[in-house]
């Protein structure tokens, strides 16, 4: 039978390639190619997630060389949900993209975001740490030509930061990648999860990583990059990188953390402690920052700096129920984020500008915009009925759980800073003024508007799912010690 | 081409920057010499276990039996990233060649005569890499010097050429590796995973296009632009600082 | 997957509106679809009317694994709830003369109304807080509906206290779960004594759901934002979700259960103070909506007294609870009804008979507030009084006091409604043409007429509904009919010295009590009087020492603009290639020698 | 000390190199160039521990992995090129607007 072939989880990663490929050849059809290539991909990550639901963890060997002389792609529950997240996510992006761009960006566009969806894809499945990095390579260098893609002084200086970056973050994986081999020839996930122990090499090892993707992640100091290269890309693009690409070395890390490094309860606790701090400086540092900016885009991006921060408090905690929150917290940022960054796009069509100072009329003209914006704030708030509330109410109980009830109060601290800097958007928004020197505000597409306000929504069906995610993410029990 | 100031002015950092940052460096030498110096004097690594299984890989040279056939995988994603800077390169618009007026007579000699001898070397290179050093990557190295060569002789590739047909050409490597690789699943097999006794030939065949698309990328992006779009008037500002 | 037909029954109730918010959405010019949103209600009213009562039902699929059902409590809250929506729906047809320009009012109207009847068949703390949220969410889309200055201001207000009652909600909660390792209520009512810090947790639930029910100090928003809604909308707001409140701390405290004297001594204090508070401000005010909102906040301190009772005598809260009950259903259809009116007392009618017979309509809620003998709010009282002849706390002889006296005061500040809804109605011209247009429309009318007839009913709706308590004939006894017209006599007495003298001698504007009466005081006396004597110290200093006034000066104008600046330069510090991997190495190494002291 | 350790100390001396070069150094292309040289260093340590296993073949796959992980670099220098020089072409200067110094 097609559908219980094995080999779906190469296609997820080859028919992105072969889209891009297609639409390069082929640019007068670009649009068609590509909406089919992401209808396909999101049709084929669904029947490896109903295969992996049903049946269990699936495992595939490259090339049909086992670790550790080859290649093996390994999907678990973990895995299915953030290939699901990345699936709609992308398709949503495809959507409103096929509506953003036209001529000369669209040629450009296409192809580079589906081999980024592709690089996620492969990221998500593989659990050979060299592989992983070639795969981080492919995300990033495609997110690097699509920040420069809306051109401009501002968004090239962006890429070219962002790329310097993500090469020196890359670099101090590899080393760590490296050093890994050499102690212990193998680079695969698995087999290494056996072999590793404590040892100087191992504390090096450890730190070049971690501080590597931490770089890659942006998360708080290292965050210099972001709100720059977040909020001058263009929309589409933006959403992608706050919604997905900073999570792709945040999975890689995540995965280290739990099955590679040689830590027990007592070390994850006290090393988690650092990732901690620095997660709740994030969240306070993000949230003033985003609350002091007067362009909704830059907002935007550092309420991503912030949102990051939340990942992290899982750290210290140390627990399956922290991981569970952590994972939660990744979906509903990526869902409401990609939302609002749409509704941004929509305001910059629209207004022609994104001063949140004169976002005055916005709601009588894109009333759909606006509540789409309400509802993702309120996901990102973590007020009910949303996604982001259940992550918090994980994280919550994890904390106190753990006996670490602190870091409960820099999600309630988090909580009121998202709320202050969303109810800023939306009170300017509200304001209903007849303004006459204003150029006429543009008329935006129904399908960007749509787009933005079904992202929204999810984010909020987000929160009543939860028993059914959460019960994905026990396949192959990705939160325990020597899994994978 | 456009040049840009390669002197700026760079104001020396301060002494407490450069000793902080001197210290910090030497600690991340120390730690990481540390660290290596800890690791066993011995280590097989997988050597053992490619040697064992290198019959079976179709070629004898084992870092392109590992590169073609053990971690194959790897190596199509990396076709990828090249394809995918190229991607990139041409997004960005490119800045316009400038037609100098003036040609390096001795550049012209030397490039009409060492262009055929470095696609011949480029073909040895191809095909010695199945038991020797050598392979894809290196042939397409030479083949994308004498491109290289060519273009800074200002030769330009004629323009029926340089839409489709180049674009085919440099996605060639790529496609045929995924459908060599992806063909032998309707036959049974995993992707990626080729009879043995065909492995040889196939990784062959893999390896010629991909020589083909790496030189011509290489080269494509050295001219950095999309050949077939005539320079955008936008970016090409001519601003020489 | 357990799926019984009761539990689709249930979320059906609270999904169709839902369900109806998305059509809108889709189609927001579709008339058809606007005309459907009042009859949301309905399937919720059945449910009250069909479902049979006790049966707690989980859910495990939904959010965090959810428990939902009726109880005695939830039933006669959906009763009253859905008929105010019900009718408040109806009556926002014939309100909004434009209804497709309007369509985005009816959004708002159906999430709220999910939220609510959410609330109401929650049976768990996750599943309430979730509904909770919801309502009081879109609720500021009602209240900012006309997007003028004045409703932006008051919908400002409202969304801080919201967000801030939902952090004060949720902090509670997440305690009580922590101790409890349960959600659902039944357990976390009996397991309430065990709590550890059941002081911090019980005031936080005070704060969070009484900043709903406008308890005294956390009032503030509710006159504010009652006027400047859309009249179905502040009826909805006064007669249905205010009482969630008052639902939330029925659900999550102990009561019947344990005793906690000092918290039902503190509620009984603030429930009566609210009461004479909220009639005192209310009585200076000159808008019907306003006084209106200011009853409310009165009405409802009655009831936190009520419950700071069961906290003093836990074996007293059967019953005491039944009077609740009976209270808030009446007082949800009076004040519902009177919202309505302000409406219909807007426009002009058809003939002097008519208005007549509208006027005697009206006094049907008026008086069932005020306790006149046959009405639910008498039998409540009574009740409640009747408890305290048996009671030995120390708190009876209060309470009996303070009964009689929060009637007088219901029937003062009503007094004063019904004066200012009298002033303002408008003589029909028989043969004027255009009036003859702008005649109040049948749906209007109608709805808030049903209503009324609903308050007249409510003492045999009380017994259908099972609540048993008695027969109200053997409660009428001569002393209380005397009572009763001594109070109606006393205050058509005070409103007529009132009426006369202020005729005379009106109020000085200084001394009338602005709407938002606490809020406004600080933001217009309090603020100024400290920035004023800062101001005046400050120029003391100077004369005393030049430098220090420069100094203070300085921090002044900096201000929070300190902190901004300074974060600024930090961020593009940070930005600094030398400084941005300095950090990172550094925490780089801080990793090693931590796994290294590991 | 045997050769391996000495190659790879000599990686690990680059990768420093590189990594001071790329904080210090504020024109892009010795950024780019200092970024290359760091990873030559992670590629030199890759390769240079691979000839540890005590006879005349080294190991293969580090050797396999570092010419994945040289076209890698390639690529991206490539990219970082294209993009210096429209930096240059934008800006007027092929330099990072946090390091431009007026």
């Amino acid at each position: 039978m097609l559908i219980d072939s094995p080999h779906w989880i190469s296609i997820i990663i080859l028919l992105p390639i072969l889209g891009a490929v297609a639409s390069f050849l082929w640019r007068q059809h670009i649009v068609k190619i590509a909406l089919t290539t992401a209808t396909g991909t999101v049709i084929s990550v669904g029947i490896l997630s109903w295969q992996v639901i049903s049946n269990g963890v699936q495992c595939y060997e490259l090339g049909a060389w086992n670790a550790p002389l080859g290649i093996e792609l390994y999907v678990d529950g973990l895995s299915v949900l953030m290939l699901l997240v990345t699936a709609v996510v992308g398709f949503a992006i495809s959507i409103y993209a096929s509506a953003y761009f036209e001529g000369n960006k669209s040629k450009h566009f296409w192809p580079l975001w589906l081999f980024l969806w592709s690089g996620l894809n492969a990221l998500f499945v593989s659990s050979d740490i060299f592989n992983l990095f070639v795969t981080l390579e492919i995300i990033g260098l495609s997110a690097v030509a699509l920040v420069a893609l809306s051109g401009g002084a501002k968004a090239i200086t962006a890429a070219m930061r962002y790329l310097l970056v993500s090469l020196l973050g890359s670099m101090l994986y590899l080393m760590g990648v490296a050093l890994l081999y050499h102690s212990y020839g193998t680079v695969d996930m698995v087999l290494l999860s056996l072999r590793t122990e404590m040892n100087p090499a191992m504390w090096l090892i450890m730190g070049l990583m971690t501080v590597g993707l931490l770089l890659k992640t942006a998360l708080f100091p290292l965050h210099f990059w972001l709100p720059a290269a977040h909020s001058s890309a263009p929309v589409p693009v933006s959403a992608l990188l706050s919604a997905l690409v900073v999570k792709a070395s945040f999975y890689i890390l995540w995965r280290l953390w739990i099955v590679v490094f040689p830590l027990d309860n007592d070390a994850q606790v006290g090393l988690g402690f650092i990732l901690g701090v620095l997660g709740s400086l994030a969240i306070v540092w993000g949230g003033v920052k985003a609350l002091q900016q007067t362009r909704l885009k830059l907002l935007i991006a550092y309420s991503t700096v912030m949102q990051i921060g939340y990942l992290f408090l899982a750290f210290p905690l140390a627990s399956i129920m922290g991981w569970k929150a952590a994972l939660y917290f990744i979906l509903a940022h990526a869902i409401a984020k990609t939302a609002m960054f749409m509704v941004a796009g929509n305001i910059l069509i629209h207004k022609g500008h994104d001063r949140i100072a004169d976002l005055y009329s916005t709601v009588q003209h894109l009333p759909l915009t606006i509540v789409a914006f309400s509802l993702s704030g309120i996901s990102l708030m973590g007020l009910p009925p949303s996604g982001g509330f259940v992550a918090k109410w994980l994280l919550l109980e994890a904390a106190i759980v753990s006996g670490q009830w602190w870091w409960g109060i820099v999600l309630l601290v988090g909580g009121l800073l998202t709320g202050a800097y969303v109810f800023k958007v939306l009170g300017y928004a509200f304001i209903q003024e007849n303004s006459t020197n204003e150029p006429r505000p543009i008329g935006i597409s129904k399908r960007m508007e749509w787009t933005a306000l079904s992202m929204a929504l999810f984010a909020i069906v987000l929160g009543f799912i939860a028993p059914f995610v959460l019960g994905i993410m026990d396949i192959g029990s990705p939160f325990t010690k020597g899994s994978l | 081409m456009r040049k840009i100031k390669l002197k700026i002015l760079e104001k020396k950092p301060s002494l407490f920057t450069r000793l902080t940052l001197g210290i910090l460096m030497f600690l991340l030498a120390a730690s990481l010499a540390y660290a290596v110096w800890s690791l066993p004097t011995q280590a097989l690594g997988l050597s053992a276990e490619v040697a064992k299984n290198v019959e079976m890989s179709g070629v004898s040279n084992p870092v392109t039996a590992v590169l073609l056939n053990y971690r194959s995988y790897d190596t199509l994603l990396e076709l990828g990233v090249l394809l995918l800077a190229l991607f990139g390169v041409w997004s960005l618009g490119g800045v316009s060649a400038n037609k100098s007026s003036f040609v390096n007579p001795i550049l012209d000699f030397l490039s009409r005569f060492l262009v055929p001898v470095f696609i011949l070397f480029s073909g040895y290179l191809l095909w010695v890499g199945g038991f020797a050093p050598g392979g894809a990557f290196q042939a397409g190295a030479v083949l994308a010097a004498a491109g290289v060569l060519l273009f800074l002789n200002d030769w330009q590739l004629e323009r029926k050429y340089s839409g489709f047909s180049l674009r085919f050409v440099l996605v060639l490597g790529l496609v045929l590796f995924v459908a060599i690789g992806f063909g032998f699943v309707f036959l049974d097999r995993v992707f990626l995973e080729y009879p043995p006794q065909l492995a040889g030939g196939l990784i062959l065949l893999i390896e010629a296009a991909a020589t083909l698309s790496i030189g011509i990328s290489l080269a494509a992006l050295f001219l950095g632009r999309d050949p077939s779009v005539k320079s955008d008037s936008k970016i090409d500002t001519g601003v020489h600082k | 997957m357990n799926f019984d037909l009761n539990t689709f029954y249930l979320l059906a109730a609270v999904g169709l509106p839902l369900v109806l918010v998305t059509a809108l959405m889709i189609k927001p010019r579709a008339k058809t679809l606007i005309y459907l949103a009042p009859w949301m209600a309905l399937p919720s009213l059945l449910l009250a009317l069909l479902m049979p009562v006790d049966s707690v039902i989980e859910v495990p699929w939904l959010l965090l694994g959810s428990f939902i059902g009726l109880t005695e409590t939830a039933r006669v809250f959906l009763f009253f709830t859905s008929i105010v929506w019900l009718s408040g729906g109806i009556y926002a047809l014939g309100y909004f003369e434009n209804k497709v320009k309007n369509a985005t009012f009816f959004i708002w109207f159906l999430l709220a109304m999910a939220g609510n009847f959410g609330v109401i068949i929650a049976q768990d703390m996750l599943f309430f807080y979730t509904f909770f949220a919801l309502m009081s969410l879109s609720s500021y889309g009602l209240i900012v509906h006309s997007r003028t200055p004045e409703a932006l201001k008051s919908g400002k207000i409202y969304i801080i206290l919201v967000i801030v009652g939902e952090m004060l909600l949720f902090a509670a909660f997440v305690m009580i779960m922590r101790s409890v390792a349960s959600i659902e209520f039944t357990l976390v009512r009996e397991m309430f004594t065990h709590l550890e810090e059941n002081n911090l947790i019980i005031a936080l639930l005070l704060l969070g759901f009484g900043l709903k029910a406008g308890i005294i100090g956390l009032h503030v928003w509710l006159p504010l934002a009652h006027p400047v809604a859309p009249t179905p909308a502040s009826a909805i707001l006064s007669g249905a979700m205010i009482a969630t409140g008052l639902l939330g701390l029925m659900q999550v405290l102990p009561l019947g259960e344990v005793e906690l004297p000092f918290w039902g001594a503190f509620m009984m204090v603030i429930g009566m103070t609210s009461t004479f508070y909220g009639v005192f401000v209310g009585l200076f005010q000159n808008n019907t909506k306003t006084v209106l909102a200011y009853s409310s906040i009165s009405s409802m301190g009655i009831m936190i007294m009520a419950i700071g009772l069961g906290l003093v005598s836990p074996a007293r809260w059967s019953l005491v609870s039944l009077a609740m009950l009976v209270y808030i259903l009446q007082h949800g259809f009076a004040k519902a009804a009177l919202f309505l009116s302000v409406g219909v007392f807007a426009k002009p009618m058809t003939s002097n008979i008519t208005r007549f017979v509208f006027i005697l309509a009206l006094l049907i809620p008026v008086l069932s507030l005020v306790g006149a003998p046959l009405s639910s709010a008498f039998v409540a009282k009574k009740i409640l009084e009747g408890q305290l002849y048996l009671s030995s706390s120390a708190w009876s002889e209060w309470v009996q006091v303070f009964i009689p006296w929060s009637s007088l005061a219901t029937a003062l500040l009503l007094a004063r409604f019904l004066y200012l809804i009298w002033s303002k109605t408008i003589k029909v011209h028989k043969d004027s043409k255009k009036e003859q247009d702008n005649l109040v429309p049948k749906t209007m009318w109608m709805s808030w007429l049903f209503l009324v007839v609903m308050v007249v009913l409510s003492p045999m709706i009380v017994l259908f509904l099972g609540i048993n308590t008695g027969s109200i004939l053997e409660l009428i006894s001569v002393k209380a009919l005397i009572r009763f017209s001594t109070t109606i006599t006393a205050v058509i007495l005070l409103s007529y010295i009132a009426w006369y003298i202020t005729k005379r001698h009106p109020i000085p504007e200084s001394l009338k009590i602005p709407a938002g009466d606490l809020l406004i005081a600080v933001e217009k006396y309090i603020l100024p009087g400290i920035i004023k004597s800062l101001t005046h110290s400050i120029q003391t200093v100077q004369k005393s020492s030049r430098w220090l006034v420069s100094y203070v000066n300085t921090a002044i104008d900096s201000g929070l603009g300190f902190v901004t600046r300074y974060m600024g330069e930090l961020d593009k510090k940070l930005k600094e290639w030398t400084v941005a991997i300095v950090l990172l190495l550094t925490i780089m190494f801080i990793f090693i020698l931590f796994a290294w002291r590991l | 000390m045997t050769p391996a350790f000495l190659y790879a100390l000599v990686g690990i001396v680059l990768f420093s190199i590189g990594l001071y070069g790329l904080i210090l150094y504020k024109h892009l292309l010795r950024k780019i160039l200092a970024i290359n040289i760091l990873g030559s260093g992670v590629f030199l340590v890759m390769v240079a521990l691979a000839a540890r296993t005590g006879d005349a073949v080294p190991d293969a796959v580090p050797h396999a992995m570092v010419i994945t992980g040289i076209v890698v670099a390639v690529s991206a220098t490539a990219l970082a090129l294209a993009l210096m020089l429209r930096v240059d072409a934008e800006t007027g200067q092929a330099v990072l607007p946090e390091d431009r110094e007026e």
